[in-house]
């Protein structure tokens, strides 16, 4: 016999303004099968939740309603509430009158008749709602991180010191990322390289940590606490193991076509190549498509002058396979292609650069070796306009419709840089909002403009030319003094939109966590839970969850390792009681379930049963719980009614469609 | 002074479709956990309205709706019915929205045939981060079921 | 009509959406016309939204508006500023007498080579 | 290829010559141009303002007419060629002016937007191709720096409009080579020449157009081509090279005479 309770939560104001709490009680009072139900003003809070628990006790209930919000929010609370209450957590259900009802519907009458229909609904379903006991799973003391920028680095090393086995799979030759290329760091200042390389040769020294370098994420199966991943270890060419990283084939590689990917291509470098001075691990890499060997067969200079013998034309991509508990996604940004924004000349001139490439011009290890020197005919540039939100902020199509975040302060810090190096220059900014709410920031750009004597200029670039002397010429607007100007500069610098790097869309498909429209990463709650996907198991860190400086990608590298940690260090997971599951005396073996089932939880077994005709042997289906997800597509798909989804069986489905349409 | 925005949205291409006023139509949304049931609750905090007639039914993915589901709704007196679930790609089992896709397919190809206009069922790909879409997706769904207005009831032959 | 009328009036007849300006003046500074104008484009748009629309349909901008589209096509956040310096010559041109070039003046700038398009486009944006 | 073709009004007068090196050039190309029956004149601008339904129907008659006949609608003038495809997008997009439109009309069939719009440019390049039209050419224009002036109303806006990315242009560039000439490429080229507005402000027009005329020049233009007449006229009063329409360079290339004003 079904003792239902029913609880309905005010949620301060956020539910009893929009609904007539006292009546969605009482109605639901009424309901069959409900023997209690109380109002109160906040159901999750400490008293609350006694209050239920005293409601259980004194009424002898057997199933739980809360109307209150979202069971994404509170679900798991009042599991917990219930369990402590001495009846099964899974015999709890939630009626979201708030997400779902108070906030969205303004007429008190409707929302409070909806807000009855829904707590309907749930009784209806708790009806069937059936005990659950939660299944365990062992956990791969092993973390996996994808890209080794600094997002990557941090958290391996966090998890690393904390005794745990981590491995770091990086797509480039090298780790490091962005933030190797860059120059100095707002808003102190500070030599990015200083900062980066110590913690590099850390992660490469590390006994916990293993580097994939060169290396891709090609499949990830499994589920939280066993994932089991395939990495490509694509062929370097040179065996890592005889490699002493002396460079002398890179010195001897005659060819010099190859755009020079860590100078972000102004200058070259050779078919064989480390990336930079720093490159962990120090072991080059040869770029088959501009090597001549490969394209012709004939040279193998780099071959004939390593001492170690390490070059290996004939190496082939390597597939390793290994078992993780974890998945950490740290892949990193990238800036938007320019082709679409014409007016600014990117692709026309080359004294029109991106700041990342003014960051590589004014690096001491860069290709001018720190000199400001402009990529046309390396005149130092006199005056310097730089322009905020290309792309950024955009929603014509062209851009990105969001706020990069980094670009006003980075672009401080090279107008500073400019100014303080160069006394000489004119430095102009054209800015449509100045964002720097950071520790120090809006500090850091104030300075700029009045210690440096940057001119900050409120509006927007229209169009950037040449006069046909060689000068660029910077037609665009002041709004404050409501003026048109041209600018005879030497050099634009375009504060690019960033964007996540192309890597994450097929990386979020291959680890089924979800994104948003612009490829982020989707966090499970946008401020409770900012560094886990979804997903169980897969956690974020750094920009690929949303734009963020240095500072902010540290910090939540580091909250990731924790919550990475957190999950290691249990022996027994507990797994989702909401599986699948098979009546052996209805399934006829057709095999329909098997076809649909994304993880492969259903195999066929001989099973001995008596449908009251005798006991005869036939081949049914079964459901392997710690490998099924609980998606009910098999449910869906089996014709006979035998394949059932607990949690979200036919029964209770219908029950909840009745109470709907009653 | 301020254009008011109520004012603005009288513009020739926003001409909202009159609807009968003594009906209150009975629409039925199963969403999925992951992405619409996601989104829906982001609608909320948004606080972007949508008509009170729209009631959600939870489910884990979209691939769980049985085809028997939406026609007991219709039974049962649903005027409409719709399955929300995650782009395709972005099913959180991967390809259970495929699935939906194509049993839904051939449902709403039998509709007709059972006297439910196709209209009154529609399949729409809602991500969690689409708070502003799922609202305006149940508004233009509302309005249009408004349209139809109620439905001829499939008789549920085991009730009589 | 009031002046708070005829903005939405405006509005309407643009098609455009005001409120969707950033205020970034990029139209601005791409604008040919610029320095003919006392009112500007980022200040059509601004104006028309807060309602100021007299100002603009009494200043000579609105003539001086060359439909070049470079507003509209490096505009950021989709506004089309143009459009909406259009529908405020349109609208003071609607009004009786308000035609800046009439059919009687039209032979002021003609010479032998002026070509039919031009006295069309003439008719069509300077007289109702 | 047989194309329907919307001369305009300027090209049957002050252009003639337009006109008819456009049409020569094309018989010589296997393109047949056959000009639509009682063609009525675009107006010159589009009408911006979504209330003006009158102001778009000499279009939407051409389109219609072409739909009817199962072609493409081809134009010369960047003018039409801005006009009509604007309308078209109209047509195709805002279910306001498609409705008020057909119903003044009393079409049997709704007009939808269906008529692809092509200027000559587009035809060159898409249909004929560029490869094609350098392999009839008999007197190359060698060592002719050539700078084509696209203007506005064949770029802008390229949401609607589409026939090259309007900032860094290469249809006229691409068809200077096919015709053996040095295209010069300038800045200015998408720049505005004053347009109409030299009715009601003379100096503006002048400024515009120097300055358009003084790039090409920096650049190292002996020459100068366009596909506006009324661009043409602008350019021309302050000229001191040659500016011609880009057919007639087209015929001079292919040895075809077209004569006209």
């Amino acid at each position: 016999m079904n003792r239902i309770g029913v609880f309905v939560c005010h949620c301060g104001s956020n539910i009893a303004a929009a609904v007539d709490v006292k009546q969605v009680a009482e109605a639901l009072g009424r309901e069959q099968n409900v023997v209690f139900s109380a109002e109160y003003q906040y159901m999750c809070s400490e008293n609350g939740q006694k209050l239920i628990k005293n409601a259980v006790k004194e009424n002898a209930l057997t199933g739980i309603v809360v109307c209150s919000c979202s069971p994404r929010m509170h679900e798991a609370t009042f599991r917990k509430t219930a369990s402590e209450a001495g009846i099964n957590p899974y015999m709890v259900e939630i009626a979201n009158i708030r997400e779902q009802c108070s906030w969205v519907h303004k007429d008190i009458t409707a929302a409070t008749s909806k807000a009855i229909i829904l707590g309907r609904a749930a009784i209806a379903k708790v009806r069937f709602n059936e005990p659950l006991t939660v299944g365990e799973s062992g956990v791969t003391k092993r973390a996996l991180v994808i890209g080794g920028g600094i997002a990557g680095i941090q958290t391996a090393l966090d998890i690393a010191d904390a005794g745990y086995k981590v491995d770091i799979v990086e797509k480039k030759p090298t780790i490091g990322g962005k933030m190797a290329q860059l120059d100095k760091t707002f808003p102190t200042l500070d030599c990015a390289a200083c900062i980066l390389t110590p913690k590099m040769v850390e992660a490469a020294r590390h006994e916990n940590i293993k580097l994939y370098t060169y290396s891709e994420v090609e499949e990830v199966k499994g589920y939280v606490g066993n994932f089991s991943v395939k990495i490509r270890k694509k062929a370097r060419y040179v065996r890592e193991n005889l490699c002493s990283g002396c460079g002398a084939c890179a010195l001897k590689c005659p060819s010099r076509n190859s755009g020079n990917e860590f100078n972000t291509g102004l200058d070259k470098r050779g078919a064989i190549y480390i990336p930079f001075a720093q490159a962990i691990p120090n072991i080059p890499v040869i770029d088959a498509e501009h090597c001549i060997k490969f394209r012709t067969g004939k040279c193998g200079l780099c071959q004939m002058n390593c001492a170690a013998q390490a070059i290996d034309f004939s190496q082939k991509d390597e597939i390793i396979e290994e078992k993780y508990g974890a998945i950490v996604a740290a892949t990193g940004f990238d800036i938007i292609n320019l082709d679409k924004f014409g007016e600014y000349g990117y692709k026309t001139y080359p004294d029109v650069v991106t700041s990342l490439e003014f960051e590589r011009i004014m690096n001491a290890a860069g290709p001018t070796k720190g000199h400001l020197e402009r990529p046309s005919d390396g005149r130092q540039p006199k005056t310097l306009v730089f322009v905020q939100c290309v792309g950024s902020r955009d929603t014509s199509g062209r851009g990105k419709e969001y706020c990069s975040k980094i670009c006003c302060m980075y672009t401080a810090k090279h107008a500073m840089l400019t100014r303080e190096k160069y006394p000489d220059t004119d430095v102009y900014v054209f800015y449509i909002d100045v964002r720097a709410p950071g520790k120090n920031f809006d500090e850091f750009y104030r300075r700029a403009a009045e210690q440096y004597g940057v001119h900050y200029i409120k509006g927007m670039v229209g169009k950037i030319y040449d006069d046909g002397n060689g000068n660029l010429m910077v037609r665009g607007s002041d709004i404050i003094a409501n003026e048109q100007l041209t600018i005879k500069a030497d050099m634009v610098i375009l504060a690019a939109a960033a964007k996540p790097d192309d890597s994450a869309r097929s990386l979020g498909t291959m680890l089924t966590a979800s994104m948003d429209t612009n490829d982020f990463f989707t966090e499970a709650h946008p401020k409770l839970r900012p560094v886990e996907s979804p997903t169980a198991g897969v956690f974020l860190s750094g920009f690929c969850q949303g734009p963020k400086d240095i500072p902010e990608t540290v910090a939540q590298a580091g909250a990731a390792a924790v919550k990475v940690i957190g999950l290691l260090s249990k022996d027994r997971l507990k797994s989702n009681p909401c599986v699948a599951r098979s009546d052996s005396l209805i399934c006829s073996g057709c095999s329909n379930c098997e076809k649909v089932c994304p993880f492969g939880a259903i195999t066929y077994a001989d099973a001995r049963v008596n449908d009251g005709t005798g006991m005869e042997t036939r081949r049914v289906a079964v459901v392997n719980e710690a490998v099924c997800h609980g998606c009910g597509a098999c449910a869906a798909a089996c014709p006979s009614g035998a394949m059932d989804l607990m949690g979200f069986t036919s029964k209770q489905i219908f029950a909840e469609v009745d109470a709907v349409c009653r | 002074m301020q254009i008011n925005e109520k004012d603005k949205s009288n513009r020739p291409n926003e001409n909202p479709v009159p609807s009968d006023e003594n009906f209150t139509p009975l629409i039925v949304a199963f969403c999925c956990n992951w992405c619409s049931y996601a989104g829906a609750d982001l609608a909320g905090s948004g606080r972007l309205s949508y008509p009170a007639e729209v009631k959600i039914i939870r489910v884990p993915c979209s691939c769980r709706v049985n085809p028997t589901f939406i026609l007991r709704a219709f039974q049962k007196g649903a005027d409409g019915v719709i399955l929300a679930g995650c782009h395709p790609g972005d099913c959180h089992y991967s390809t259970g929205n495929y699935f939906t896709r194509r049993r839904m397919t051939l449902l709403f190809s039998m509709l007709d045939y059972m006297g439910i206009e196709k209209e009154r069922t529609r399949v729409e790909w809602i991500s969690a981060a689409e708070g502003a879409k799922f609202a305006s997706t149940m508004n233009e769904f509302a309005e249009k079921i408004n349209s139809l207005g109620k439905c001829r009831r499939l008789g549920d032959l085991r009730c009589v | 009509m009031t002046e708070y009328d005829l903005s939405l009036e405006a509005i309407r007849m643009s098609g455009v959406y005001p409120e969707r300006c950033m205020k970034c003046g990029k139209c601005s500074g791409a604008c040919p016309s610029y320095g003919e104008m006392e009112y500007h484009p980022h200040q059509f748009v601004d104006m028309i939204s807060k309602g100021r629309i007299k100002e603009l349909m009494e200043s000579d901008s609105i003539y001086k508006c060359l439909s070049c589209f470079v507003c509209v096509e490096r505009c950021p956040r989709n506004v089309f500023p143009a459009n909406i310096v259009e529908a405020v010559r349109t609208l003071s041109e609607r009004r009786q007498g308000a035609d800046r070039i009439s059919p009687d003046t039209l032979t002021e700038f003609i010479d032998g080579d002026t070509p039919q398009q031009l006295l069309m486009a003439v008719m069509r944006k300077y007289s109702k | 290829m047989v194309y329907d073709y919307y001369p305009g009004c300027t090209l049957k007068s002050k252009a003639s010559r337009f006109d008819i090196s456009a049409v020569k050039a094309a018989e010589a190309l296997g393109a047949e141009m056959r000009e639509i029956p009682e063609w009525q004149c675009c107006g010159g601008v589009y009408p911006m303002a979504c209330d003006e339904i009158a102001h778009r129907l000499p279009s939407v008659r051409a389109l219609n007419e072409a739909k009817n006949n199962g072609r493409d609608l081809l134009t010369v003038c960047s003018a039409c060629y801005h006009v009509l495809k604007s309308v078209n997008y109209d047509m195709k997009n805002s279910m306001d002016v498609r409705s008020k439109t057909n119903s003044y009309l009393e079409y049997e069939k709704e007009y939808k937007g269906e008529t692809r719009v092509v200027h000559y440019l587009e035809m060159l390049r898409d249909d004929i191709g560029f490869d094609a039209v350098s392999e009839k050419v008999v007197n190359p224009l060698k060592e002719l720096k050539i700078a084509p002036y696209y203007g506005c109303l064949i770029l802008r806006p390229s949401k609607i409009i589409g026939f090259d990315d309007a900032e860094n242009p290469v249809t006229m560039e691409n068809f200077i080579k096919a015709l053996g000439g040095d295209p010069v490429v300038y800045p200015f080229r998408n720049e505005c020449c004053g347009g109409y507005a030299v009715a009601e402000d003379k100096a503006i027009a002048e400024k515009k157009s120097r300055e358009i005329i003084e790039c090409a020049k920096k650049h190292g233009a002996d020459m100068m081509i366009t596909a506006c007449p009324l661009c043409m006229y602008n350019l021309k009063k302050y000229a001191d090279i040659p500016i011609k329409y880009f057919t007639e360079i087209l015929c001079e290339a292919l040895g075809i005479e077209a004569d006209g004003e």
